[in-house]
């Protein structure tokens, strides 16, 4: 039996957010055990635990206990920037466990001081945050305010996003951080809105303060435009602050390119019984099948020579390997060829820093749902 | 002799109601003090006023020549002022004994003694616990020194408010309403042992009571308060003699 | 038949006994009077008569039907009344609500009480609109008196009716329980003012650690010279 | 009497010792032994709380603030110096900026004190709120650029890389003296006012420290904290994490010992009769406010180290990890199962619930993953796609079963407070 | 005259309308806090619970509310609060008579509440999940623009359907309470168990049947509240849990024990943290002509990401200025 954790924030700000990404990842793991399994048979199993997100003891806590309990290969994880750095620094690096994480986007990430150990399936902030500036500069939109999460995701983003969009000759009226998971929050809104601009950008999970913002700032009245990034993503939004107050909304994610593993995916989530569109979803399964290949290339389910695998099986040269195809891996590796892993999420070639390159997508609200218009890269 | 005690022209009022009017009364050094009075003519609320719980709205409190008013109630007993509570304010998680034993200031109330000079500590206790020990036996507590002053019966906690003023050596004594619930044959005890303290240590009491037989016994003089202020002063005979307190205290037909 | 008639109890807080089997009976015309030295088990006889004690052994009967451990809700309706020695009012409530408390299972009228309460204490009827917690010594006992009368009772077991009261309200209260008891209410009383309250009593319990010491009349009790040294103060 | 009370300590104890043991069988004993060290950072923090409340009766809701101040002390103190910081220009702005502050309070300072020179509290009320104001402006912009930059340029002002004992001292006496300027406004109030205002405190210290960037980086975190002993990557888990728990299990025994010798003697029998009943402590000559200020500020100091202790060995800072509710009613619980005014109650509670508190969620996942295999099996009912990520929920109402129960059968604690006996 | 009506908008509106929720919260808990002396920590989930039983019967019979021209789920708040009353008194049943009946300190019972906010926590959102849901099914929020007359306003006053029930709900409870607690032979009897539960039993009253009720009125309390809340912004399962702090704040600031002091208590944490988190800028801009400075972007008293410890900062200086409250609450 070969063992893959999976730690991410099920309980606090993105719990709602979190089932369907440890589904994407589970969908990997189920593939590989139908299709003949791992190490010449051995089935591979995915073992989960909660990082709570806002808690870096529990985040640690969670780690140490796949790392040191369970005994893991590695990990898919964690979710949220401040859970993966805090799971990094004090168990994953000092035990030499590769960590993979679909979902951290802040760039701190790539600062951690990781020993080559901790990767992402999903593109930094600073890139998505400079995206989604040049975008809406693009569209002519100069004014804006704005509102993020106090969190890391959040202040991330929005650095990001108003270094660049300010450089690009916008202004941000107003950039006010608020605090996940109140009840309200007609005041932060009152204090965007004394700016006199109507165009608000949201940065924030949309399950727990996003939601709240959006239909507080519809009924204020005071905004007419509504933008969001990917935290804000989702069509339960939709229906629940209504399709017409909504409608034009856009909104950025790190996105499914056009590729072909992207329909992939899509076809086999469907099957599974999840929405392939749910943030992150398919960056988990990227996640998990690549750690996969690697130990399947490391030849063993050690935990060392699994980074160096890793990349080799994830980059360039190689024969390309796309979601599902499982069982043609095994065999390349087999005969001692070089695979490269292009995935559901991307192409997932990790840069030195272990970091991909990414590619966001443009959505806007159209009849009721987040609809892609156009995909960034 | 001198007053130990001085209440200058004091009033105090809670919301409307004025509880003490303009009352002046002295206590000399050395007597046994009666005060009585009429429920709610303000006795207790006197004593807060002396004692430090309350501060008076107008008007002076004096103690040993020194202006004490707006004192608070802890310093006056480092100075020897001493009171009781006519509800019994016990230490009720308490056992009896410790609740005698905390009474003494000790040196081993400061941290810095407890851990680093145990052994004078450690002495000092073991003085302060045959005191109480001492002190208990005579309130007639010794078989319930363990017990929690919470358990005890209405008449015990009484008498424990009692001992805790025998702990210490004393200047003044407030006593409010000790026999209220108290045996009587105990009481006369608990009377010798005052007059006792008065004679030989030159304790000053100032005691507050309804029982007369306590008050003929013990005070000279005896104060009588009405509706917050003195009404007269003078020996129990004289008081029990005049008019105006008959009507007003002892109604018409006792005595 | 006894109005209330306690056989050998036996009873007392936690493991620790103290009642240890008393016996006690008193008639409907009668007052019975309690005395004993402090932490005799006075107090927690009227309690265990009242049900807010449990009674581990012996019975005890209100016209000769048993109210061992019964609950006190059930007392009051049979026209029992307490008053206990310590926290005997409620503070936050003012004196009127207080005595309204009393009257509490009454389903008729009982306004003209009331008024017969203000009369009997007047300082009441002054503060009829302050908070209980805040009043004299004194004035509280007599809140406590005044809401044990609002059910006008046919028992009343009264738990040091006057300590702390001045001498002429002591006068007053024994003469109004006099009164009463004329009027063929039962009382049931504890006092350390012994003599005055013998002096009252048609019966007399010398209590001694849980356990009548002496049983007789009031005024054989006061003459008693063993009695009036150890337990009257001579 | 005394016999039956310690074979039931004896039995909790061994109980608890055991259960450590299976912990460690079935967890592994790296994993198992991390629980310990944490549990011990517990077990110092709940002692703090035990003399505040179990002593002399304070009702202190914000703890988490202290231990956040403890841990940021260690932060502070103990992270390496950030050079870039040090060498550029905004060092001596950010000491500008300090100085306008000092200035700003000798101000404040001295209009409070024209009292002195009886001028009239009509003159001097609105005097003072007009210089608080200007003050407060003044102050505020004073360090707005400075800060700014700072964060903007180098990230925060980095930490000063001292050896780690010093921040936990450190942590300790900045959590007593916040302490002592809290307890001079809030311990006049009673119980639930106290605590409703000592959780106040705790939020104000936490946004402080959330929304302080330049000096904490605030939600960005700061890790890796180095550690007293040599770290994992050194010298593997186990050692490591064994040196460490000596470390604290060395602090627990010297801390224990002190206030086990405080609270047999006098001083702990004052405080006792300052929980009991204030008013006749103070006609019985004790100074109540001054004592319920020094319990206050002592059991603070304790959380403080707690908290360094905590942070360091987790490695991080990170402000919003103190949760003020959840982790406040952790050290509460810890505390009231114990037995409140029981030092060894208390360090026996803080170990079984935390061994509780981590053990409910792999127990939690472990019984429902049961019941869903079993579930398949036997009535092939499928179990929904989240099912894992609700499994977790049953481990908060597993913990709150938990306490429920206990408080039912235990309600004054394991090992209740004992009446001191004297023959 | 925009200005004025932003500021009516942002600072009085909002303001009454949080300091209604929080007062709505706070009343039930001062009650408990009073009769029953303890803390009661799990009254937020009760309000949680509340909502949810009012989602459920919103999801059953979702036609009413549009039939009777009101939001379904207010129409089904009567409802709502009976079964919350009835799990709020099993709930006493089950975790906290057991408790007083063993004499515990208040202390031990707040724990206990802490346990039982934690397992209606677990259940609820294991059978619910965690996501947040809408209240109005078949329904919208009826949203008010009033415009005002004046000739140079063009901005609206805007406010809500539900936040005109709740003011309303408010004002009837809180004034009902206080007349039953004060008038009724119940609610005196509720008053004097909590000063003294021996005495109270004494004097012949059914102490169970005071607690009963205290738990069906703050159950039902606790519904309504839950379910407003809701119905202004959304239902998640731990919306409540996030308000517990300042309803805590408002019940302690307006003094344990008064209704009418959890209603001021409760606008005043309420409004406090709209005006402090204002920006008065936009007042002072139709005037920045006439002004000798520079009118700055933001002049708030606080930047917004600390606008949480503003409601702690007035209950710091309420409670120094009067150590129990406005309303010289009951220390228990
Ligand atoms: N805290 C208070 N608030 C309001 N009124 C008070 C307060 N304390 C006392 N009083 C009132 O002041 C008056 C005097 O009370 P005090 O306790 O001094 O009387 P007293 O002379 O000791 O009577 P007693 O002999 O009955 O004990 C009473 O009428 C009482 O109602
Ligand atoms: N709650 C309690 N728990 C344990 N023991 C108690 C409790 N209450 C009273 N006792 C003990 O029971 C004994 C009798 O108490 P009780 O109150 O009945 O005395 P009493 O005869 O009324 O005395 P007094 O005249 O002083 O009121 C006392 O020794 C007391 O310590
Ligand atoms: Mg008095
Ligand atoms: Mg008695």
């Amino acid at each position: 039996e070969v063992k893959l954790g999976f730690i991410g924030g099920f309980t606090g700000p993105i719990e709602s957010l979190a089932p369907p990404i440890l589904s994407g990842a589970q969908l990997a793991v189920q593939q590989i055990n139908q299709q003949g399994g791992i190490l010449n048979g051995q089935t591979l199993t995915l073992l989960s635990a909660d990082t709570t997100c806002t808690e870096a003891s529990a985040a640690i806590n969670a780690a140490d206990r796949m790392i040191n309990t369970e005994k893991v290969t590695a990990i898919v994880g964690a979710l949220c920037s401040g859970a993966t750095i805090a799971a990094a620094n004090n168990v994953a690096v000092p035990a030499g466990v590769v960590m993979v994480s679909p979902a951290s986007t802040s760039p701190a990430i790539a600062e951690i001081n990781d020993n080559d150990l901790v990767f992402r399936t999903t593109p930094s902030d600073s890139y998505q945050g400079e995206v989604l500036a040049n975008l809406l500069l693009s569209k002519g939109i100069n004014e804006i305010v704005v509102t993020f999460v106090n969190n890391d995701y959040g202040q991330g983003l929005s650095n990001a996003f108003t270094s660049v969009f300010e450089a690009g000759g916008g202004s941000v009226a107003a950039n006010l951080a608020h605090e996940d998971g109140k009840a309200d929050y007609r005041s932060e809104l009152g204090s965007l809105a004394s700016s006199g601009v109507d165009t608000l950008l949201v940065l924030a999970y949309a399950d727990t303060s996003g939601e709240t913002i959006l239909r507080q700032a519809y009924e204020s009245g005071n905004f007419t435009q509504y933008i969001g990034a990917d935290g804000m993503v989702g069509d339960r939004l939709v229906g629940a602050v209504g399709a017409d107050v909504l409608e034009g909304m856009i909104a950025t994610r790190p996105g499914k390119p056009d590729i072909p593993g992207s329909d992939i995916f899509s076809e086999a989530a469907a099957a599974a019984g999840f929405d392939p569109n749910s943030v992150f979803a398919s960056q988990a399964y990227d996640a998990a099948f690549l750690l996969a290949l690697a130990i399947e290339k490391n030849g063993s389910a050690d935990r060392e020579g699994l980074k160096e695998a890793l990349r080799s099986v994830a980059l360039p040269p190689g024969e390309v390997i796309l979601p599902g195809e499982w069982e043609k891996a095994v065999e390349l590796l087999k005969a001692g060829q070089d695979i490269n892993y292009e995935g559901a999420a991307g192409s997932q070639d990790f840069d030195e820093r272990g970091n991909v390159p990414g590619i966001i997508e443009e959505m806007v609200v159209r009849d009721g749902a987040f609809r892609t218009v156009g995909l960034i890269e | 002799m001198s007053a130990i005690i001085e209440v200058r022209q004091v009033s105090k009022a809670f919301g409307s109601l004025n509880v003490i009017n303009d009352c002046s009364i002295q206590v000399e050094q050395g007597s046994i003090t009666g005060l009585i009075g009429p429920n709610g003519a303000g006795k207790s609320t006197l004593f807060n006023l002396i004692a430090g719980t309350f501060a008076p709205d107008s008007g002076s409190i004096w103690y040993q020549g020194q202006d004490i008013t707006s004192v608070p109630a802890n310093q006056l007993f480092h100075r020897g002022l001493l009171r009781t509570f006519q509800i019994a304010q016990e230490f009720s998680h308490m056992s009896a004994l410790e609740n005698l034993m905390m009474v003494p200031p000790q040196k081993g109330e400061s941290l810095f003694n407890t851990w680093f000079r145990p052994s004078d500590v450690r002495a000092q206790e073991a003085e302060v616990r045959e005191k109480a020990l001492e002190v208990i036996e005579f309130v007639g507590l010794a078989h319930v020194k363990n017990e929690l002053a919470g358990n005890l019966s209405g008449g015990q906690k009484k008498l424990l408010e009692l001992g805790r003023t025998m702990m210490v050596d004393a200047k003044v004594v407030l006593l409010d309403e000790i026999a209220a619930g108290v045996n009587r044959t105990l009481l006369q005890d608990l009377i010798r042992n005052i007059q006792r303290l008065n004679t030989e240590r030159g304790y000053t009491f100032l005691v507050i009571e309804h029982d007369m037989d306590m008050i003929a016994q013990l005070c000279d003089p005896v104060i009588v308060l009405a509706q917050g202020s003195v009404m007269m002063e003078g020996t129990i005979q004289e008081i029990q003699e005049d008019k105006s307190v008959i009507e007003a205290y002892f109604g018409n037909d006792a005595h | 038949m006894h109005l209330l008639e306690a056989k050998n109890v036996h009873g007392g807080y936690g493991g620790m006994n103290i009642l240890n089997g008393l016996d006690l009976a008193i008639n409907a015309d009668e007052i019975g009077v309690i005395v004993g030295p402090n932490g005799a088990g006075k107090s927690t006889l009227l309690k265990a008569i009242f049900g807010l004690l449990r009674v581990t052994e012996g019975s005890i009967e209100l016209r000769g039907e048993l109210i061992t451990n019964a609950d006190p809700g059930e007392l009051v309706l049979k026209k029992m009344a307490f008053v206990p020695q310590e926290k005997n009012i409620f503070p936050s409530l003012t004196v009127q609500e207080n005595l309204e408390m009393g009257a509490y299972s009454r389903q008729d009228n009982y306004q003209h009480i009331l008024e017969q309460v203000y009369h009997f204490f007047p300082p009441l009827a002054d503060k009829r609109s302050q908070p209980a917690g805040e009043l004299s010594g004194g004035q509280r006992q007599m809140v406590a008196m005044g809401r044990a009368l609002m059910i006008e009772p046919s028992l009343i077991l009264l738990d040091e009716p006057t300590a702390g009261l001045s001498p002429l309200y002591m006068a007053d209260i024994f003469e109004r329980i006099v009164t009463i008891n004329a009027a063929g209410v039962g009382v049931l009383m504890v006092e350390q003012h012994a003599k005055q309250a013998l002096k009252i009593a048609h019966k007399g319990f010398v209590l001694v650690a849980g356990q009548n010491r002496f049983t007789d009349t009031g005024m054989n009790l006061i003459n008693n010279p063993e009695v009036a040294k150890a337990f009257l103060g001579g | 009497m005394n016999t039956q009370w310690l074979t039931k300590e004896f039995g909790l104890c061994m109980a608890l010792a055991v259960s450590i043991l299976l912990l460690m069988v079935f967890m592994g004993s790296a994993y198992g032994i991390r629980v310990l060290v944490e549990a011990s950072c517990y077990a110092i923090i709940a002692l703090g709380l035990t003399i505040q409340w179990g002593y002399a009766g304070l009702f202190n809701a914000g703890i988490m603030g202290f231990v956040a101040i403890g841990g940021f002390s260690a932060m502070l103190l103990t992270f390496p110096v950030n050079q870039g910081f040090w060498s550029s220009d905004q060092a001596s702005d950010l000491g500008q900026a300090f100085l306008k502050l000092l200035g700003a309070v000798v101000i404040v300072w001295a209009v409070v004190q024209l009292r002195r020179l009886s001028v009239p509290r009509s003159i001097r009320l609105p005097l003072l709120l007009i210089t608080l104001a200007v003050a407060y402006l003044w102050v505020v912009n004073g360090f707005a650029p400075v800060t700014q930059a700072i964060v903007s340029q180098h990230g925060f002002i980095g930490g000063f890389g001292m050896p780690v004992w010093v921040g936990w001292l450190v942590g300790g006496i900045l959590a007593g003296t916040v302490a002592y300027f809290i307890g001079h406004i809030c311990l006049g109030l009673r119980s639930d006012y106290l605590a409703i205002a000592t959780l106040g405190v705790a939020e104000i210290i936490k946004a402080f420290l959330k929304n302080s960037e330049w000096l904490t980086r605030g939600t960005l975190t700061v890790s890796p904290l180095p550690w007293p002993v040599p770290s994992a990557g050194e010298v593997g888990f186990i050692t490591a994490r064994a040196l460490y728990l000596s470390v604290t299990a060395v602090l627990i025994a010297i801390i224990f010992y002190l206030l086990h010798a405080a609270y047999k003697g006098p001083w702990g029998r004052m405080m006792r009769a300052i929980r009991d009943n204030e008013l006749s402590s103070a006609a019985m000559g004790k100074d109540v406010n001054q004592r319920r200020l020094e319990v206050f500020i002592l059991g603070c100091i304790l959380m403080g180290i707690g908290g360094a202790g905590l942070a360091t060995f987790n490695g991080i800072f990170d402000p919003n990890g103190y949760l003020p509710l959840h982790h406040t009613f952790l050290i509460w619980v810890m505390v009231i199962l114990g037995g409140p005014g029981n030092n060894l109650g208390t360090l026996f509670g803080a170990v079984f619930v935390y061994v509780i508190w981590i053990m409910s969620e792999p127990v939690a996942l472990f019984i429902l993953n049961t019941v869903s295999y079993f579930g398949n099996l036997w009535f092939a009912w499928e179990a929904p796609s989240d099912f894992a990520s609700r499994a977790l929920q049953a481990r908060v109402f597993s913990i709150g079963l938990i306490i429920t129960l206990v408080l039912r059968y235990a309600p004054k604690g394991l090992f209740p407070e004992k009446v001191q006996q004297y023959s | 005259m925009n200005e004025f009506v932003f500021f009516i908008n942002n600072v009085l509106i909002s303001g009454v309308v949080i300091g209604s929720i929080y007062a709505l919260g706070a009343v039930g808990i001062t009650l408990i806090f009073s009769i029953l002396r303890f803390a009661h920590f799990a009254h937020a989930d009760l309000m949680t619970l509340g909502a949810f039983f009012a989602f459920f019967l919103t999801a059953l019979f979702p036609a009413i509310g549009p039939a009777l021209g009101l939001p379904t789920a207010f129409v089904m708040l009567p409802l709502a609060m009976g079964l919350t009353a009835l799990t709020a008194v099993y709930l006493d049943k089950a975790f906290y008579k057991p408790l007083r009946a063993q004499g515990v300190k208040p202390i031990v019972l707040v724990m206990a509440s802490l346990g039982v906010t934690l397992m209606l926590q677990g259940l609820i959102r294991m059978f619910m999940g965690t996501s947040s849901r809408n209240l109005y099914i078949d329904d919208r929020k009826g949203i008010h623009r009033i415009d005002v007359p004046f000739e140079l306003a063009n901005r609206p006053i805007v406010i809500t359907d539900p936040q005109i029930l709740l003011i309303l709900f408010l004002v009837v409870a809180v004034i009902a309470l206080h007349l039953f607690l004060t008038r009724s032979k119940l609610g005196k009897a509720m008053r004097a168990m909590s000063d003294n539960p021996d005495l109270a039993r004494v004097s012949g009253i059914n102490t169970q049947k005071v607690v009963t009720v205290t738990w069906i009125i703050a159950g039902s309390l606790a519904a309504a509240a839950g379910t407003l809340l809701s119905l202004d912004v959304s239902l998640k399962p731990d919306l409540s849990f996030m308000l517990l702090l300042p309803i805590f704040a408002a019940a302690i600031v307006g003094g344990v024990g008064h209704p009418y002091g959890a209603l001021a208590g409760g606008f005043v944490i309420g409004f406090a943290e709209t005006l402090s988190v204002f920006n008065w800028a936009v007042l002072l801009r139709p005037f920045r002509d006439q002004l000798w400075f520079d009118l700055p972007a933001n002049l708030a008293f606080v930047p917004t990401e600390y606008k949480i410890t503003v409601p702690f900062f007035i209950l710091l200086a309420i409670l120094v200025w009067r150590p129990t409250g406005l309303f010289k609450g009951k220390v228990l």
